[in-house]
């Protein structure tokens, strides 16, 4: 059984729940490190037909496809969407808005070309709104779509976030079966740069398969790759979602969420090599079963210690870290290399 | 098909053996995991395809560190490990890396050809630790699928407490991953389970760290330190174990210690349980005999293969003399039952009679036991807890045993001279076949009033065929060569009118002047002569095929062109080739004697040249 | 009876305890034995009759090694021993010798009457090795004949393979006899059974001995100093099992360390069923409750006193609620069973007719669960090894624990939702009794099919009594008080109408807005406010009478006059004293509360001044 | 249930042939260390009614009761018995005679009167022979009796031999059941002594209930104790006789024969304290599973300079004796003193 067949079989048990079609599947504001500074930033995720990769089967550890909606939302129903999300940053003077869909927020499929050019209008005409993050697979990146895009975007700014996941092309095809190589994403990530558009990385720490260490060197090589076409670099903890392989294999035992020291090591790692890269890290659901964690003493801390170094990029903040689980990690980064197939749980 | 691993002594599935590398390792082995990664061990691996990221470079990789550490080292060849449950991925060129000199290990996956090697790793072997039936499943596919002359590596399960039983069905490599993972987390690893350090008030343990420190000390020392005594005592743990398992392998009673191993977890348990219902797999590798006493001591003893392979020979190759009295007794303490007090009195009481009489033991754990296989294993060589009590799991077994007897063989008149469970279990038999049996005992089998009553039964009962002693002595080794080589055996290696010389057991048939068999008392199995062995070729079983050379000593197993796959350690075998006949004992099982490249196969009594 | 012996933990007839002497002995002890004619050790002999020569010097010696020693070492008064099977003629005035100071150690002997001691010695104990019968029998004699806060010593029998069984039974205190001896005789120990060093290609253990020579260097040298080395690697191993055991009475689980090592030989596996079948002996010793969990691990396992106990106490003391129908499910693998995925999907089928059903869970070993007691030791706590076949003798025991269940209780219709050995024994059952049963199950029980059969076949069933939820709470909180304090005390602690408040599991009841008890969902007991021991204490059950003052934090066994026999340790008990009641948890048992003179005997939670 | 009881329970049981009552019991030729030299013996072994106290008890380690006759023999049987065993001495030009019983060779009742004066008269005419030993109990040993054999016992030396077996009367009476006391034997053997007749002393290594230890020293003081009343003493080394309580302790493994190394000991110890005594032991049934022994290497070699020993009183006999479980048997000295009443059975 190929990796793509068994992810769509286990998609394909998963019920999705009818949902309003004109309400986003999650908005929520927040402060993330722009240009050298902090600033506000409202993130929506539109609800739309899903991504067209995930729907044939798609990422190893994506359960966003379940945020998709049962029927296409009409270009209305998502422009609807765009305005209730809007209706949350009404405190704010300043700031940046991130887009996504559970795909391509440029994939005309989930959102059509009425939508997209209402949506940045609007988006152009509030001159609160700095800055403008989309997120896209790499082939909707093209000249045409960017040119659409500025076209609308006239004097804000458009940076457009892509999920690598990591430079390796074997890893990206057969433990996250992501559809694409890396040459698809330097293609793109070049396309928007000659448009003068930002691009944003986003690495997978620790896909299913992967021994800790392989994971931390794989992402350290990474950023290592990406540098060269991308200004700013954020870097998923893989975390155990529902309806994917990760949670299949999560359930036997089969797979561990990454140490949150791995983490702490990478950032510390890439960052000393590229001080002006913007390497950030948000460790979501750290500590719980399914997510990233070290033991139960220090998973919070620590991940506070993340977060404020992806806000600040001051490598002082991951300074003075320690617990006792830490050389339990490093052991970890050892055994886990020669455990031929199955994760060191603990 | 490997140079580089041979087995030299089997039990069950395990088996001790040695690695032929830099140093020679014995196993079963416990290996340093994190030596693996270090290019001076005996063992190196050469790292995984998620990390080396093409094929092309691992077979660079491969090629580079063969030429940097030689051929006497074992190289893990570049794998791609996924974990049990994931779909297959591989590509398959990465199956087709080959190093063309020395030794090599594989990772196994299920339902993938394997390509030649001397060390097979269960792919994600640790993952099935407390899932009994998908290890064993695991490891009974990989067995069939690798040659018996590699050696089998399950990484990163191994604890102190369950290392028998990984051993026990059929492990040759294990590691020390959870040992230190343990250790890191502050878990103190006995082979009784495993504690918390914080929970002890003292270390239950006396091995050269844990000598050296008190269990309080131990919890203040700041955690490096502390971690890396624990892992050392946690090595230590596991060593003993492994030397222990070792030495058990030797004396021929690992089952026995296993089967109070097993009982630190369930899943252990569960796993003994269940390896013995692959009676197959287990029992290829049982020898046909042992000189140390077999323990039946628990309820799991009434499935271990040596008895059920007893109870099956029986039910499959035995024929009993031709009598019509049929004499059912109690087993006795001491063996052979014949030399035990009671068993001298029943002989005393029967007198005269006993010419007419065919007498069967009854007996748990082996169901039952005709006179005539008195000495042969495990008959002759077990011991069992006794408490007066049976359980009904051992009524019901030997009742079985009993009544596939009495329904394959017809007697006149059927005697019953026992007590307890024994007559309760007549009873339940005879019922369910609508049989009558005579019982004769009031009280104890030994009282003299009982013994009266099987004197005055037998004298209105022994009318009909009769059994001289000369014929008696000739069914022995007719029933123990039936036993050995299959029905019919016996007419040909005791013919009708062999001579019987010898005081009992050392009984030995001759015909026409020419030996033919030696009774092997400390075995109950019969030695064949070359004469007898003559007789015996053309029935075409326990037949070894060798090449064209005069075999002398032992037959190594590469010199072995094929041979009957029914043989097994320990069984007489005819050896057959261009230059000479001969028989001699087998060191291994016919399928390993047909398929190793490496190894004692055949310790040689006899030769003729051709 | 001792100033110098105190046990503070017990499991079965095994306990740790100290003897309080110049330097405080944790005992199980293995006393090195030949420090008892060291006069400098804590322990010192006395010396033998046979060698003073008559009881006026012997009088004399022990009075001079008193002065000597001083009071704070234990004296082995002068003995005679003979061996066990002799006539007795040992003068009656060597009984008399008493020191009137000090720790005191005498020498057993069946049928003599017991002057007071701390440690008393079984005579000949070493001849009982290999005889399970006669040494149990000895043992529970002595143990009937001398007060349970003295110290029992067997000397000259202890073995590593054979210390944890000997504790098992009783044993405080061991001694090196036989490690010697073995040494010197080129015996290798190890707790599975001895090697003769001879037969070692290595060492199988790691302690600081072993971890300094290789097999062959100790083969090759000298004599003495080869069995120096052995004797030191002997006691070691020795040592090893004693921590080992005492830290498995720590942690609760011996029974299952036992279950294994007895496979070491037959004569201990046969001890142990022996000791079973003594249930009055070992049930008495054994904690009501455990926060570990109990493995059924071995056929041994359905004889423990904790699964007797649990079957006795359904047997006799539990009363069903008043309901017409009886639902019959299979046990799960999760505990408490309700909170199982099965019992889940059991529990939605009922749906709305849920409550006119009385759930009984039949399980191997416990034999039949009533759903009130699902929490209740050791329904809550036990795991079993699992391969889906159940052997003739478990069959047996829960057919039995059903079939009294049964026959007692009488339902207007019974439902079956069960399948493979569960619907074997409900088969037999109803046979039995002639009841009628309907099965439900169709393939499996957690199918859809089946559960839509299950829901189908209430539907046309429930008509009768129905109980609400109100009344399902309170049902489970009598039915454990029933359970832990016997039959009638349920009514009198959760009165009718009753409120229970708290979720699942963790009830409390109130009578009239006071609260009388709490379900503690760790154990599954009842904790008893000092309202509801107001209640309780007329019902003259689990009463600790003390003396004339005030208890505060916990009360020492001194400290109490008179308490109910039938008190098991973790039992809730009612503290009645002259200035005041409580109610706590016992600590030692009742018998022990009554006659010790050291030991904590109950951890007091409430106290009201009278 | 008393010792004496028990040992008589045992004694009932056995069943006592048939045998001819003009046979002695045995007969044999040997050679012993008389008065400093080694000379040629002659022992017979007379079949009598048998010793009265065992005939009502007895002592625990005795089966010798079961060679006596089923019926008395008369005094004619007696005399006849003696001729047939001197038969046996045809070739001898000089020698020693020693005459036991089951029981005591002066008890009339055993020996009638007339027989022991014929007997006694044959003795003192037959010039080959020198000396003649009898053995007793003490209350045969009277100023009577003395006189009476001394009567017919003219040129011929007289020895009489009395089985002390133990100078402590703790041990003779409650492990060995002798039914007399040290008390009795002091004055038998000074109405010996009175009468110039030569006492032989029989001491017992290891009654049962006693340790190794224990019954080495015994033996030590009880060679100083009698070194006073007699000149030669000759130690048994116990072995489990048929039909005795002995037998029955040590089929249920509750009794070991004494080690050969004890009696070396012993035989070292006491010819150093006591150069001039003559001091004996005959390792009878030496290595057998029944009788004493060390380990199966040396037990022959060591008997072998026991009986060496006892016939040259030459302590160089006894040198050079080595073996590997001489190392043992000094842990058993230790251990068997500490084992409660369980002797250590290897």
């Amino acid at each position: 059984m190929s990796l793509n067949t068994k992810v769509l079989e286990i998609r394909q048990r998963q019920r999705i729940k009818p949902t309003p079609l004109d309400m986003p599947s999650a908005v929520w504001t927040g402060k993330d490190h722009v240009d050298g500074n902090v600033e506000n930033t409202l993130t929506m995720i539109f609800r739309t037909s899903g991504c067209w990769w995930g729907k044939v089967g798609g990422c190893t550890m994506c359960g966003y496809v379940y945020d998709s909606a049962h029927t296409s939302p009409s270009a209305e129903d998502i422009v609807s969407q765009f305005r209730k999300a809007m209706g949350k940053a009404s405190k704010f003077d300043r700031f940046m808005v991130k887009i996504f869909t559970s795909g391509s927020f440029l994939d005309e499929k989930e959102v059509p070309v009425d939508a997209l050019s209402k949506i940045l209008s609007l988006l152009e005409e509030d001159d609160r709104v700095f800055k403008v993050v989309v997120e896209s697979r790499p082939e909707f990146l093209t000249e045409e779509s960017m040119e659409f895009c500025l076209a609308s975007l006239k004097s804000t700014l458009l940076e457009v976030a892509i999920g690598l996941e990591t430079s390796s092309d074997l890893i990206r095809k057969r433990s996250i079966n992501k559809g694409f190589t890396f040459r698809d994403f330097v293609r793109a990530a070049e396309v928007a740069k000659s448009n003068g558009v930002a691009v944003k990385t986003y690495l997978m720490l620790k896909p299913p398969f992967i021994s800790e260490k392989q994971a931390l060197e794989d992402i350290i090589a990474s950023v290592r790759e990406v540098s060269v076409y991308s200004g700013v670099i954020s870097i998923n903890l893989c975390n155990v979602q529902k309806g994917t392989l990760i949670e299949y294999l999560w359930e036997r035992g089969e797979y561990r969420p990454p140490w949150l020291w791995s983490i702490v090591d990478i950032l510390k790692r890439t960052k000393q090599e590229f001080p002006h890269l913007i390497i950030t890290s948000d460790p979501v659901g750290a500590g719980a079963k399914r997510g990233p964690r070290n033991c139960k003493e220090c998973s919070g801390e620590v991940a506070d210690a993340i977060r404020a170094f992806s806000l600040s990029q001051d490598l002082h903040d991951l300074e003075g870290l320690e617990c006792d689980c830490r050389s339990l990690w490093e052991k970890v980064l050892v055994l886990d290399d020669l455990s031929f197939g199955s994760p060191i749980l603990e | 098909m490997t140079r580089y691993f041979e087995v030299y002594q089997r039990d069950g599935a395990a088996r001790k053996g040695r690695l032929l590398l830099s140093r020679t390792i014995e196993t079963p082995y416990v290996l340093k995991t994190e030596t693996l990664k270090d290019n001076t061990g005996p063992i190196v691996d050469a790292g995984s395809l998620w990390e080396i990221g093409n094929v092309e470079k691992a077979e660079h990789r491969l090629e580079q560190l063969r030429r940097e550490i030689g051929d006497n080292r074992l190289i893990i060849l570049p794998h791609m490990c996924l974990v049990p449950d994931a779909p297959d991925c591989i590509p398959e060129s990465l199956e087709m890396l080959v190093s063309n000199t020395g030794a090599t290990g594989r990772v196994y996956r299920e339902g993938r050809a394997q390509k030649a090697a001397d060390l097979y790793i269960l792919e994600g072997a640790a993952v099935f630790e407390n899932n009994a039936r998908a290890l064993l499943e695991k490891v009974l596919d990989m067995k069939d699928n690798m040659p018996d002359d590699t050696a089998l590596y399950l990484p990163g399960i191994c604890l102190p407490e369950n290392l028998a039983m990984l051993v026990y069905i059929g492990a040759d490599v294990l590691d020390t991953t959870k040992a230190t993972v343990a250790a890191y987390k502050d878990m103190y690893l006995t082979h009784a389970g495993s504690f918390r350090l914080a929970s002890l008030s003292e270390l239950p343990c006396r091995c050269s760290t844990c000598a050296s420190i008190t269990a309080d000390e131990l919890k203040n020392m700041d955690k490096t330190s502390r971690s890396q005594m624990l892992e050392k005592h946690n090595i230590n743990a596991m060593e003993a174990e492994l030397a222990l398992v070792r030495e058990k392998i030797s004396s021929g009673n690992l089952r026995e210690y296993v089967d109070g191993q097993c009982r630190t977890r369930p899943w252990l348990t569960a796993l003994l349980r269940l390896l013995d219902r692959e009676y197959q797999h287990i029992e290829r590798g049982t020898p046909i005999t042992r000189n140390v006493e077999m323990l039946a001591n628990s309820g799991d003893s009434l499935t271990r293969p040596e008895v059920v392979r007893f109870a099956r020979r029986i039910q499959e190759r035995y024929t009993p003399p031709e009598l019509d009295v049929l004499l059912l007794l109690p087993c006795s303490a001491k063996k052979p039952y014949s030399i035990s007090q009671s068993h001298q009195k029943f002989g005393l009481a029967l007198g005269k009679y006993r010419k007419f009489v065919h007498e069967v033991i009854i007996t748990s754990p082996l169901g039952i036991v005709p006179r005539e296989l008195e000495l042969t294993y495990p008959a002759a060589h077990y011991d069992v807890a006794v408490t007066g009590h049976w359980d009904a799991e051992e009524m019901k077994w030997v009742s079985e045993c009993l009544e596939d007897y009495l329904s394959k063989h017809r007697y006149a008149a059927i005697v019953a001279h026992v007590d307890g469970a024994y007559k309760q279990i007549c009873e339940m038999v005879a019922d369910k076949l609508g049989l009558e049996i005579h019982f004769t005992n009031t009280g104890s089998v030994t009282s003299h009033e009982s013994l009266r009553n099987l004197s005055k039964m037998m004298e209105g009962l022994c009318t009909g065929r009769t059994m001289n002693e000369t014929k008696r002595k000739a069914s022995m080794l007719r029933a123990i060569a039936d036993y050995q080589f299959g029905k019919g055996a016996g007419e040909i290696v005791v013919p009708d009118n062999s001579e019987i010389k010898g005081p009992f057991p050392r009984y030995q048939s001759f015909y026409e002047k020419t030996q033919l068999t030696t009774l092997i008392p400390q075995y109950g199995t019969l030695a064949v002569t070359i004469e007898g062995a003559e007789m015996m070729i053309p029935r075409n079983s326990c037949i070894v095929r060798i090449d064209d050379f005069m075999p002398r000593g032992s037959i190594l197993a590469p010199g072995i062109l094929e041979a009957d796959h029914a043989i097994r350690e320990g069984d007489e075998v005819f050896v057959v080739g261009e230059k000479a006949i001969g028989v001699g004992r087998a060191r291994m099982n016919g399928k390993e004697m047909s398929m190793s490249t490496r190894g004692q196969a055949i310790d040689l009594r006899h030769v003729k040249p051709k």
